[in-house]
């Protein structure tokens, strides 16, 4: 593809994105966009640390719930406008990610390992979540109503537009990502943490910025959700379903890829409603197609749709050269 | 520049270098030669942070650096390849050699540009966009040289880099380890190619069965009879003897 | 004399481009014969291809009577053809005992108990090991499992990658000394070797490949003499 | 204190949960340690064992005790099968497809159930339900005695198997050494289908255990599979030993971290037990035989 | 025409619509299009049947689409024509942000309101989604108060909210506890991490001892939990004279066994919104564990013969009679009668409607029907009893079909 072509598609993909509320007087699409956003969004910032670095988590729901948690608290305890959560849930999504990626990178977790553990981190916050007064235990934290732009909740289509925004974001700094020193290491310490450190890169240091940029990124993610659903209880804020829909993304639509999470997140999200359209009513059986649908995706994209759209650069690595 | 002393490594009850001393001077053509499983690519690692040296140290430009982290060690300057090549797969060759670039480069551009140069001058200006997977063998070397010149070592450590080409390809790597050798980086290599050790060096250690064996000019080293047998096997001195005789 | 392994124009290799430029090599019954090289040259991935580990690109191999070039390395070990590779590859997680009798997983079940006393007694040094987990072994020891390992399957023919990689010189000696006698007890055997002159010594016939060809090939005695040969392996 | 006249029983009650957890376990650890997987489904797979047995029960009137070694050989098959010709198949051999292919069969099972079964919570009661084994230092109900016993007896068969026979050591080699175990002929496949056969069957015997004290309903798959992590992961991934001991060991955490932390912390335990093996001993406390 | 399995009525949302995409979706709002013969009204049906609460969103879900057959059966909304109610499902997944999903599509779908979704933290966020679009959304379950207080003018409960459950249960047992000479003094409280055990459980905290009972220990236990033997041990150590437990069903299943294994013996067992105890699957497959179990929670009025009938439709469709089931039911006759008043299917009309309702033709033992701030003033929780097998309701005395058998006698249970 040139370089005009793509740029002229970006341009008119940017174009209807903007002018999406404006066509879709549906609200039930315009929610679905914002979902597919957000989770277009989370799925990017996972995928710096998953897709760029190598490092799968699965355990995302720490940060989106720590910073769903920070905002909700600051806000209903002490009454800090919404607008200072999104900074605010950064800052615990990053403060939190650098601390289990001090842990669990200190003393050299890797693969399953690592993946477990952030698994458990996020169980052990869902767990404390649940039995300490200040997340409202069990019962969950209500954001008060008060609809407009000063507290954040501009309804569905200011949403989209914030959603989008971030997703633009996202976009841009996965693209600086592929674009600078720190992205081009972080990618060496993902193909060979070895040869990288050979080359005088400090590993450890890098995967514990990926993994506090990653978390503050769904920090962000998670103060949305709970400016737009209001409520947040333990186990929506730390329970592995979260952490699961994040990681789908990316790797469904390619890990490591700029466009791969917005791919993903648009392909899952789709397949999904498709699914309930096709199956009808009857519960559980447009989740029985999903799930099968997903098996199937994988038999024959083995590198996630982004595999298929961009110019094939990964080549098999010979498995026993 | 580089000096390693009486350095021994363990693994379990198996003692893979035994005692080891080497020393490297600035601005010369240093290799290690020994036959397969001698415990080269061991004292490599334990010279550059990969492995902990049970006992024994290394210093580097006057300064300890035993028992760092290899990417101090690389930053202070002292670099390595690896005998069994480990290319960043998905990355291209360009991004490849920017890794190293980036040691002393923070900019991105400059590091890629950077990087071309490299590769034009290691003679994979052609294969710059090619992600390193697809690379051959005699690619793959040449990559893990180049990204290792990339990072401006003083001392550069290379492991084998020739192993698997064919002589035409040798003979094109040698002059430019020379010029590597001429643009100020110290070289400490690490060959089963004899015809270029013989060509290349200034002076040769020879390990075997983790213990430093021999060293001098590498005319000395292949006149020795200990040497030619922990090559070619016990008795082979006396059957090239009376071969050549 | 018909030959037991017959490769032919072999052309192999991983991802895009070919290790292997089409090799051609054959053993017959009760020889030895070396396949000589540098490293990376390409004879681990000869043996590979040869042992159905990989599927070859071109060429054909066949073994005995069949036909072997798109078999899988089950059926190529049933039918007798045997690989103790490079690097040993012996379960290191499994006693000595286990690794021995795996060997026989899918051949040579029957006399299991014969067998693997007659391989205690060509490594006695096992016997004394039996109960180890093969990860614990010194190089040499794990040299000989995994020959013995090879040899429970009762080969017809034996392909040794690199036997001697790694041993001390009177263990290299020994290890020769040993395939000289499986040898003369009738084994045919593929001695793939660094180890030029002791590997001649012993061998009757040889190849030499490089980058992917065979260079050289013919007596034993004969390459042994040739000018080329020394001054590509010692530079002199 | 109240604590401690019930320590002893709460110890009692952790083993008898714990070697439900063993049992749940001893599966997940065989397939992570031959087939380097972490395998998602395998608590829609214990659900869907569990659903069996209820109907084995329900619909044929066989008791679940009776209908274990016919559910263990049924689950066998679609363990094998579905690693077979599912998920070898459409993994490529990459770690992240294989979580995306176990955590959609495990999507599909799990619903599946629902629209068969709905969502209903059901129990079965056996005549032995409520009768009580009197230990002189606590009471256990029989059918967790029995869970006891046989979760032992499981994974000493399991260990024989692995051990003594040649699938076993096959198997054990397959593990550790893939190119060798080729190369004496062993089919690398078939063995790693086989491998996942035999921790399905696990999972069918281990629902036959646990349905009579416990129900079944499509989540219920969920209740155990986290749990069945940990315990794999304590006991070092792939040791049947560290199976069974670390799961003994998670059910008396939970149960005395519970008397003494509150029932809604006790989980907090073992979780904290997890991390911090993970971190300071990730080949968990028995190393690990087969990884 | 008129029979009890006519699923004709159920629209399912087909596939022309995610085809046709948005601008479809605005064409099939319009209402009467491609049915211009019977005028049909589209009503949401919203409730988690996928995911942990699937058990209870499938319930609810039944009673709802009984109702709308019910109604049409009777010869629809009168007072439009004879028009059919058409129930449009969807499912939440369990899951607030789906839920909210779902009622932006009923919404274009052209729902003219929403009954729905079981659970208080769905309900949350169907309320709010609703209200921007000015749905009316009956909530038929979902005790939490903050549903209701937040001022959302679509959001109507019809079922009692916490508070008012926890004031009827606690006047019940001072009740009970006064007439059998006050055997109860010592209290334990066993509940569930989440909403409503939590929320139970505090409140308790605080007004048991006000009415002199002595709340001895609070054991508050995770969802799922696996054993319940500990917290049996420690409820016989302690011998509380009433277990109060708060749970969900699964949990107050294996709650129930160990206490029955144990052999444990209280003067009773008074549960508040338990799982178990209101449950006929329950009393079926656990008699002895059941027998003489209070509970307080939302049931139906046995005295009327519409409940009844509907208790035998659902049994022969091989389900239970729940909760779930009654008020989603009396919900969906609600709205029809909102609907019948406001003679139009437009949203402020019908909102209008249920503000003022004064609807009585449910099967509930409510007082008059009186929304404030969108909550039902007529709405009471019971207090029923398992006696002989079977369910009685013993508190308000008014509705009773049982008397209190307490404190229960020795050797039973």
């Amino acid at each position: 593809m040139s370089a005009w072509l793509q740029r002229a598609l970006l341009g008119a993909s940017l174009l209807a994105a903007l002018a999406f509320p404006l066509v879709a007087e549906s609200g039930f699409w315009i929610k679905f966009a914002f979902t597919t956003l957000l989770f277009a969004y989370l799925g990017q910032a996972w995928n710096i640390l998953g897709g760029y670095g190598g490092q799968f988590s699965f355990g995302h729901a720490l940060f989106f719930g720590t910073g769903a948690y920070a905002a909700a608290i600051a806000q209903t305890a002490f009454g800090l406008n919404p607008w200072l959560g999104l900074p605010l849930g950064a800052l615990a999504g990053g403060a939190v990610g650098w601390a289990a990626g001090y842990l669990s990178f200190r003393y050299g977790l890797r693969g399953s390992y690592f993946a477990l553990v952030t698994l458990a981190f996020a169980e052990v916050f869902r767990i404390l979540a649940n039995a300490v007064p200040f997340t409202g235990a069990g019962v969950g934290l209500f954001v008060p109503l008060q609809p407009g732009w000063a507290q954040l909740q501009p309804g569905p289509i200011g949403f989209y537009y914030i959603v989008l925004a971030l997703v633009f974001a996202s976009l841009w700094f996965a693209w600086r990502i592929e674009n600078s020193r720190f992205g081009a290491q972080l990618m060496a310490v993902r193909e060979n943490e070895a040869a990288a450190a050979a080359l005088g890169v400090d590993a450890y240091a890098l995967k514990v910025r990926a993994i506090a940029l990653s978390g503050a990124m769904t920090g962000v993610g998670g103060v949305l959700y709970v400016q737009f659903y209001l409520y947040i209880d333990p186990s929506l804020a730390y329970g592995p379903g979260i952490s699961v829909e994040i990681l789908l993304v990316p790797i469904i639509g390619g890990l490591g890829t700029i466009f791969g999470p917005l791919i993903g997140s648009i392909v899952l999200h789709a397949a999904s409603e498709l699914a309930r359209r096709i199956m009808g009513d009857a519960p559980g059986i447009h989740l029985v197609f999903y799930g099968v649908l997903l098996v199937v995706m994988v038999r024959f994209l083995p590198d996630g749709l982004a595999g298929l759209l961009r110019r094939k650069r990964k080549a098999e690595v010979p498995r026993n050269a | 520049m580089l000096e390693a002393r009486n350095v021994t490594k363990r693994f379990g009850g198996l003692v893979a270098v035994s005692n080891a001393s080497l020393e490297v001077a600035a601005g010369s053509i240093v290799a290690l030669i020994g036959p397969n499983g001698a415990g080269k690519t061991t004292l490599f690692a334990a010279m550059t942070g990969f492995h902990k040296p049970d006992s024994g140290s290394v210093t580097f430009d006057g300064a300890d650096i035993t028992g760092l982290q290899p990417h101090e060690i690389a930053r202070r300057g002292l670099v390595r390849t690896f005998q069994i090549v480990q290319p960043f797969g998905a990355l291209s060759v360009r991004e490849n050699i920017a890794v190293g670039a980036h040691l002393r480069e923070p900019n991105r551009a400059a590091a890629l540009a950077r990087a071309g140069e490299i590769a034009i001058r290691l003679g994979m200006g052609n294969m710059l966009d090619q992600p390193a997977a697809t690379l051959t063998v005699a690619g793959r070397k040449r990559l893990e040289v180049a990204r290792a010149l990339a990072t401006s070592p003083k001392l550069i450590l290379l492991d084998e880099v020739m192993a698997g080409l064919n002589p035409t390809e040798i003979d094109e790597i040698v002059p430019i380890i020379r010029a590597v050798r001429d643009a100020g980086t110290t070289v400490l290599l690490i060959e089963h190619v004899m015809r270029a050790v013989m060509r290349l060096s200034e002076r040769v250690y020879v390990l075997n069965q983790g213990r430093m064996i021999a060293e001098g000019t590498p005319q000395e080293v292949a006149a020795r009879p200990e040497v030619v047998e922990a090559y070619l096997g016990h008795g082979a001195a006396q059957r090239i003897a009376s071969v050549s005789a | 004399m018909s030959a037991l392994l017959s490769v032919q124009d072999l052309v192999a290799g991983y991802g895009p481009a070919p290790v292997l430029h089409g090799a051609t090599l054959d053993v017959a019954a009760g020889e030895i014969v070396a396949l000589l090289g540098s490293n990376g040259a390409g004879k681990s991935t000869f043996n590979n291809n040869v042992c159905g580990l990989y599927r070859a690109w071109a060429g054909r191999v066949s073994f005995g009577d069949d036909d072997i070039t798109a078999s899988d390395p089950a059926r190529i070990v049933a039918r007798g053809l045997i690989q103790v590779p490079e690097g040993r590859r012996v379960f290191p997680n499994l006693s000595v005992r286990e690794n021995l009798l795996l060997g026989a997983y899918r051949r040579g079940h029957a006399n299991r108990a014969r067998n693997f006393e007659h391989v205690l007694e060509t490594f006695p040094r096992l016997r004394e090991r039996l109960a180890q987990a093969a990860g614990t072994l010194s190089g040499g020891e794990q040299q000989m499992l995994a020959i013995g390992r090879g040899l429970m399957a009762e080969p017809r023919l034996l392909i040794l990658d690199e036997p001697s990689l790694g041993l001390s010189p009177l263990l290299v000696e020994e290890m020769f000394a040993l395939i000289e006698r499986l040898n003369k007890e009738g084994l045919a055997v593929l001695l793939v070797e660094q180890n030029v002159v002791q590997s001649l010594a012993i061998a009757h016939r040889a190849y030499v490949m490089e980058n992917g060809r065979i260079v050289l090939s013919g007596q034993a005695r004969t390459l042994a003499d040739d000018p080329a040969l020394r001054k590509a392996y010692l530079g002199m | 204190m109240l604590e401690f006249q019930i320590l002893l029983p709460s110890i009692v009650n952790g083993l008898t949960l714990g070697a439900v957890y063993a049992l749940v376990a001893l599966g997940l650890t065989l397939i992570y340690g031959v087939l380097h997987i972490i395998n998602f489904a395998h608590g829609s797979l214990l659900m869907a064992a569990l659903y069996a047995a209820f109907f084995a029960h329900a619909g044929l009137g066989l008791d679940p005790y009776l209908a274990m070694p016919l559910l263990a050989a049924a689950f066998f098959v679609v363990g094998y099968a579905l690693q077979r010709w599912v998920i070898g198949k459409a993994s490529h051999g990459k770690d992240q497809n294989v979580l995306l292919v176990t955590l959609g069969i495990s999507i599909a099972i799990e619903n599946l159930a629902l629209y068969l079964f709905r969502a209903d919570t059901r129990t079965i009661e056996t005549p032995i339900s409520y009768e009580m084994l009197d230990l002189g230092i606590a009471l256990v109900p029989y059918p967790r005695a029995i869970g006891f016993a046989a979760a032992l007896g499981i994974a000493a068969l399991l260990w024989w198997t692995i051990e003594r026979t040649d699938l076993g050591r096959a198997i054990r080699a397959v593990a550790k050494e893939r190119q060798g175990a080729k190369l004496v002929g062993i089919d690398v496949d078939h063995v790693f289908a086989l491998s996942f056969g035999i921790g399905t069957a696990v999972l069918g015997a281990a629902a036959c255990l646990l349905l009579p004290s416990f129900y079944v309903s499509p989540s219920v798959g969920n209740v155990f599979v986290l749990v069945a992590f940990t315990v794999v992961v304590l006991g070092g991934m792939g040791s049947f030993t560290g199976a069974l001991v670390g799961g003994l060991a998670i059910g008396v955490t939970e149960s005395v971290g519970g008397l003494f932390l509150g029932q809604q912390l006790g989980q907090l335990g073992i979780f904290v037990i997890f991390i911090a093996l993970l971190l300071f001993r990730p080949t968990g406390l028995f190393g690990s035989r087969l990884a | 025409m008129t029979n009890a399995n006519d699923k004709r009525t159920v629209h399912k949302l087909d596939r022309r619509a995610v085809l046709a995409g948005a601008a479809a979706i605005g064409a099939l709002a319009a209402p009467g299009i491609g049915r211009a013969q019977t005028p049909t009204i589209k009503v949401g049906v919203l409730h988690p049947v996928t995911g942990a609460l699937a058990f209870s969103g499938g319930q609810a879900r039944q009673g709802a689409v009984l109702a709308i057959e019910d109604i049409n059966a009777r010869g629809g909304i009168r007072s439009m024509g004879g028009a059919r109610l058409e129930a449009l499902l969807a499912d939440a997944q369990s899951r607030p942000d789906v839920g909210a999903a779902e009622v932006d599509k009923l919404n274009e779908a052209g729902a003219v309101a929403i009954v729905g979704p079981f659970a208080s933290g769905i309900a949350l966020a169907t309320t709010q989604a609703a209200a921007r679009h000015n749905l009316p959304h009956i909530v038929d379950v979902g005790v939490v108060d903050q549903i209701v207080t937040r001022g959302l003018s679509n959001t109507f409960r019809f079922g009692p909210g916490l508070a008012t459950i926890v004031d009827t249960a606690l006047e019940n047992l001072v009740r009970i506890n006064d007439q059998a000479g006050k055997p109860t003094k010592t209290v334990m409280i066993v509940h569930e991490e989440s909403a409503f055990g939590s929320g139970m459980a505090t409140t308790l905290n605080q007004r048991l001892p006000q009415l002199g009972f002595e709340v001895m220990e609070t054991i508050r236990h995770a969802n799922p939990t696996r054993d319940f033997s500990n917290i049996v041990l420690r409820i016989q150590a302690r011998k509380p004279d009433l277990i109060i437990p708060s749970n969900y069903y699964d949990e107050y299943v294996l709650f129930a066994r160990a206490l029955q294994q144990n052999r444990v013996q209280t003067k009773g067992i008074y549960s508040i919104l338990g799982g178990g105890a209101s449950s006929y699957r329950f009393v079926k497959e656990f008699p002895q564990a059941a027998d003489l179990v209070m509970d307080c929670n939302h049931w139906f009025d046995p005295r009327k013969a519409a409940s009844l009938a509907l208790k035998n439709r659902i049994e022969a469709q091989g389900l239970y009679f729940t909760y779930e089931v009654f008020l989603a039911y009396s919900c969906m006759l609600l709205l029809a009668d909102a609907i019948e008043r406001a003679r139009s299917t437009d949203k402020a009309a019908v909102t209008a409607a249920l503000a003022s309702s004064t609807f009585s033709d449910h099967i509930m033992p409510y007082g008059p029907t009186r929304f404030v701030n969108g909550q039902n003033q007529g709405a009471r929780p019971v207090v029923t009893q398992v006696q002989q097998r079977d369910i009685k309701l013993i508190f308000p005395v008014e509705f009773a079909s049982g008397n209190p058998v307490f404190p229960r006698p020795v050797g039973r249970g």
